[in-house]
C-alpha cells in the first residue's frame, strides 16, 4: 500500500496522470453545464411560488454543494502535509484556498439574489447556512492571507495545513452555534432552501446534472492550476524541461 | 555519544548539506566551519530538534534521538543566535528562569555564576542597561551552572572581548575533560587542543 | 422527459417572469467565475513555459 | 574552577511539571509587570471604546440597555486580540522561545502557563471593570451577575484560541491585521453564546443552559488548543 501511496505523491505522476484525465473530465464537464444551464433556462416549468427564480436554485444548489466540500478537502491536504509531509498535498491545498474562496462568494451572491426575491430580503441573518457559509469565506481568506504573509514555503505548508484543519473544525462548530440562536431571535426562519418537492422530479434532475458538472469543474480548475504550481516548484527537473521543450 | 547517519536537509528546494555522517564521542568539541548560509545553523537546529525538515537518523547514547525525548533534552543545552536573554529582566532573573525549568538553583549559586563570568555589581540592572558583551556574558554565564553533557553553541563568541573568550574557551576545555560533547560553530579561531573540525561549505 | 419550451417569445425569455435581473445576474456570475477559473490557469501556464524556455536558452547560450 | 563543583550529575534538584508550569507563569507575569504598556492597554482600549458607544449611538437608557451586551462582549473580544501579540513576540525576539521549546517537559504545560499568565494580566482586568461599564450603559444591575460570569467563561477561550493564532504568526515581521483575520472567526461561537446568555438574562429566559454550553467550550478549549498552540510554535520556529 505504501508504494502506491508514495507513488501518488510524487508530483510528476500526478502531472502524468491528471494529463491522461484532463481531456476526458473537461468534455463530461463542458457537456453536463451545457446541457443542464439549457435545459433550466429553457424548459423549466416555471414553480408556482418562486415563478422562474427556481433557475436560480440550481446553479445555488449546485455551488453551494460544491463550496461545502471545500474546506474538508483542504483539511484532509492539510493532515496529510503534517503528517508525511507530502509536497504535492500541499500544492493541492495552496491552490484549492483561493478557489474555495471564489466558490463561498458565489454561493453567498447566487443565495442572496435568490432570497432576495422569495424571502424578500438580501440577506438573511437568522438562517445558519448563509452565515456559517459567510463565516466559511472569512475563514478561507484567513488561509489565503497566511499563505501569502509567509514567504519560507515549508514552514507556510504547515502552518495553512495546521489553519485550515483549525478551520475545517471552526465552520461546523459556527453552523451549529448560529442554529442554536436562531432559537431564541427567531422560532423558526421562513422557507427552507431545499424547494425540492414543490418543484417536482425534473427540477431535481437539473440540478443533480448540474452539481455533476459544478464538482468537475472543481476538479479541472484545481488540477489546473496545481499543475502550474508543480511546473514552477519543479522547474529544474528534466522531466520540467521536457515538457518546456515540447510544448 | 552522539551519532548522526546520512543526514541531509533541504529547506525551500534548496538542499543545506547532504548524506552528512558524525560520531562525536564523549570529551570531544567539535567546531563546524563553513561560510555564510552553509547551514551552520540548520545543522545544529537539526541536532538538538528545532528543526525537523531532515532525513537521516539522529542518534544520541546509540538509540534514536526521537525515541525518549525528554532524556535527550534533559542532556542537551542550546544557545542560539538570540541568546535567550530578556532585556526586560536582570541577569539573575534571566538565569534563574532559564536554568529553572531544570534544575532549581539557589539564589548563592546564580550570583556565583554571574560574579565568575565578570559581572560582579550588574546582577539586578535589568539587561538593556548592559553593554552587549555584557549581556553575552549574562548569557553565557548559565554554561557554568550547566550539567548537561552536551553543549550546542551557535556564534557564541559574538561580542566578546578577549579575556570573556579565553574564559570561555577554558570552559569549553573543561566540560570536555569532564566527559561533555560541545558543538560550536564560530569564525573566530579556536586556541582548543584536540579540536575536531566539520566544513560545510 | 424534456417537456416543452417555457417561453413563446425571446423577449419573455429574457424577461423571466419578471426576474430577469436576478436569474440573468446569477447565470452571469457564473459564467465568469467558470471562464475566470479556467482561461487564468492556462494563461499562467503558457507564461510559465515561456519563462521555462527563455531560463533554458539562457543556460544553452552560457554553456 | 574548582570552587565551583560542576559535576553535578546526580543532582535530585531535578524541576517537576508543576514547578515548571509555574516557573513560565511568574516569568511572565513579571516580564508583564516590567512592560506595563501590555495590560494597561486593552484595558484602556476596554474603557475607551465601551465609552464611545453611548455617544454614537443614542443616550437614552433604554436603548442602550439592549445594546449593552454586544458592546460589551464585542469590545472585550477585540481587546483580548489586541493583547494577544504580546504573548510569543518577546520571547520569540530574544531566543527564550526557543529554550521553551527545547525543555524536557511537554510543550503543553509551558503553552498553558504562557496562556494563564496572559489572560491574567490582559483578560481578568477587563472582566472586573466590565459591570462598572454596563452600569453606565444603564444596565440592569440585579444583571450584572450574568455578565460577569459570561465574560469569565468567555475570556479565557479568547485567549486560548488567539494562542493558537498568534503562535501561527508569530515568525512575521510585519504581522498586520492577519491575527486578526484569523482570530475572529474563530471566537464566533463562544461571542454567540456569550449574547445570548446576557440576552436571555435580561429577558427574563433561564440562562443555565447557555452557561453550560460556554463551560463547555472553555473546557474544550483548556484541553485542545494548547496542543494546536504547541504545534504552531513548532512549526514557526522549524
Amino acid at each position: 500500500m505504501w508504494v502506491w501511496f508514495a507513488k501518488l505523491g510524487s508530483p510528476k505522476w500526478f502531472y502524468e496522470i491528471s494529463g491522461r484525465w484532463l481531456p476526458w473530465m473537461s468534455g463530461a464537464m463542458v457537456l453536463s453545464i451545457g446541457f443542464a444551464t439549457v435545459w433550466a433556462l429553457l424548459f423549466l416549468p416555471p414553480d408556482y411560488q418562486q415563478g422562474y427564480t427556481s433557475r436560480i436554485l440550481v446553479v445555488h444548489v449546485a455551488v453551494a454543494g460544491t463550496s461545502l466540500a471545500f474546506f474538508p478537502l483542504m483539511a484532509v491536504a492539510g493532515a496529510i502535509t503534517l503528517v508525511w509531509k507530502m509536497k504535492l498535498a500541499d500544492m493541492v491545498a495552496k491552490n484549492a484556498a483561493p478557489i474555495g474562496a471564489w466558490f463561498s462568494f458565489l454561493t453567498l451572491a447566487t443565495g442572496s439574489l435568490w432570497g432576495s426575491v422569495t424571502w424578500g430580503t438580501w440577506w438573511e441573518w437568522s438562517d445558519s447556512r448563509l452565515v456559517s457559509m459567510l463565516f466559511q469565506f472569512f475563514l478561507m481568506i484567513g488561509v489565503i492571507s497566511l499563505r501569502s504573509a509567509l514567504d519560507d514555503n515549508d514552514q507556510s505548508a504547515r502552518a495553512c495545513a495546521l489553519l485550515a484543519i483549525l478551520g475545517c473544525i471552526n465552520v461546523v462548530v459556527i453552523k451549529y452555534s448560529v442554529e442554536w440562536w436562531n432559537t431564541l431571535h427567531q422560532p423558526a426562519s421562513a422557507v427552507t432552501i431545499g424547494g425540492g418537492d414543490v418543484n417536482g422530479p425534473e427540477f431535481w434532475v437539473v440540478t443533480l446534472l448540474m452539481i455533476l458538472g459544478v464538482y468537475l469543474f472543481m476538479g479541472i480548475s484545481l488540477i489546473l492550476s496545481t499543475r502550474n504550481e508543480i511546473l514552477e516548484r519543479e522547474k529544474n527537473a528534466v522531466w520540467v524541461q521536457e515538457i518546456a521543450n515540447d510544448s | 555519544m552522539l551519532e548522526l547517519k546520512k543526514l541531509s536537509c533541504e529547506r525551500n528546494d534548496r538542499v543545506l548539506f547532504e548524506n552528512l555522517s558524525l560520531l562525536v564521542e564523549s570529551g570531544d568539541v567539535v567546531q563546524i566551519s563553513g561560510s555564510n548560509g552553509s547551514g551552520k545553523t540548520s545543522l545544529l537546529r537539526v541536532i538538538c530538534g528545532l528543526n525537523d525538515y531532515f532525513t537521516g537518523g539522529v542518534f544520541w547514547k546509540g538509540e534514536m534521538r526521537d525515541s525518549d525525548v525528554e532524556a535527550f533534552r534533559n542532556d542537551l543545552l542550546f544557545l542560539g543566535h538570540r541568546v535567550g536573554l530578556s532585556k526586560l529582566l536582570s541577569p539573575i532573573e534571566n538565569l534563574k528562569w532559564s536554568t529553572g525549568r531544570k534544575i532549581d538553583w539557589s539564589e548563592k549559586d546564580l550570583l556565583q555564576a554571574l560574579s565568575r563570568n565578570g559581572l560582579q555589581g550588574f546582577e539586578y540592572q535589568p539587561c538593556f542597561l548592559l553593554s552587549a558583551g555584557q549581556q553575552q556574558r549574562a548569557a553565557l554565564s548559565k554554561l557554568y551552572l550547566s550539567n548537561e553533557p552536551m553543549w550546542i553553541l551557535d556564534e557564541p563568541f559574538n561580542a566578546l572581548d578577549s579575556e570573556a573568550i579565553g574564559m570561555l574557551e577554558n570552559l569549553i576545555m573543561q566540560h570536555a575533560r569532564r566527559g561533555g560533547i560541545v558543538l560550536v560553530t564560530t569564525h573566530h579561531k579556536l586556541k582548543i587542543p584536540s579540536l575536531r573540525t566539520v566544513d560545510l561549505s | 422527459m424534456l417537456s416543452t419550451i417555457q417561453f413563446s417569445s425571446f423577449s419573455d425569455f429574457i424577461d423571466m417572469g419578471g426576474y430577469a435581473f436576478n436569474v440573468w445576474a446569477v447565470y452571469g456570475l457564473f459564467a465568469i467565475f467558470l471562464v475566470a477559473n479556467l482561461w487564468l490557469p492556462l494563461k499562467k501556464r503558457k507564461s510559465i513555459i515561456r519563462n521555462l524556455k527563455r531560463a533554458r536558452k539562457g543556460q544553452l547560450q552560457d554553456q | 574552577m574548582s570552587a565551583l563543583d560542576l559535576d553535578r550529575r546526580n543532582l535530585a534538584g531535578a524541576v517537576s511539571i508543576t514547578r515548571a508550569f509555574r516557573i513560565t507563569l511568574e516569568r511572565d507575569l513579571m516580564l508583564a509587570f516590567r512592560r506595563k504598556g501590555d495590560f494597561v492597554n486593552p484595558f484602556v482600549f476596554f474603557v475607551i471604546v465601551v465609552s464611545l458607544f453611548p455617544l454614537a449611538v443614542s443616550p437614552e437608557s433604554v436603548f442602550l440597555s439592549r445594546i449593552a451586551p454586544g458592546v460589551i462582549w464585542i469590545t472585550a473580544l477585540l481587546a483580548a486580540m489586541l493583547s494577544l501579540d504580546s504573548m510569543y513576540r518577546a520571547d520569540f525576539e530574544d531566543g527564550s522561545l526557543e529554550t521553551l521549546l527545547l525543555s524536557p517537559h511537554p510543550l503543553y504545560f509551558l503553552v498553558l502557563a504562557k496562556n494563564c499568565a496572559h489572560w491574567l494580566v490582559s483578560g481578568l482586568p477587563v472582566v472586573l471593570i466590565s459591570p462598572f461599564l454596563a452600569i453606565m450603559l444603564s444596565y440592569p444591575s440585579d444583571q450584572l451577575i450574568i455578565l460577569l460570569i459570561s465574560l469569565l467563561l468567555g475570556t479565557p477561550f479568547l485567549t486560548l484560541v488567539g494562542s493558537i493564532a498568534v503562535a501561527l504568526t508569530v515568525g512575521l515581521g510585519s504581522r498586520g491585521l492577519i491575527l486578526a483575520v484569523i482570530v475572529l472567526p474563530m471566537c464566533v461561537p463562544i461571542l454567540v453564546f456569550g449574547t445570548l446568555a446576557v440576552n436571555a438574562g435580561l429577558t427574563g429566559l433561564p440562562v443555565e443552559g447557555y452557561l453550560a454550553l460556554m463551560g463547555a467550550m472553555l473546557v474544550a478549549a483548556f484541553s485542545l488548543a494548547p496542543l494546536a498552540s504547541a504545534a504552531a510554535l513548532r512549526i514557526s520556529v522549524a
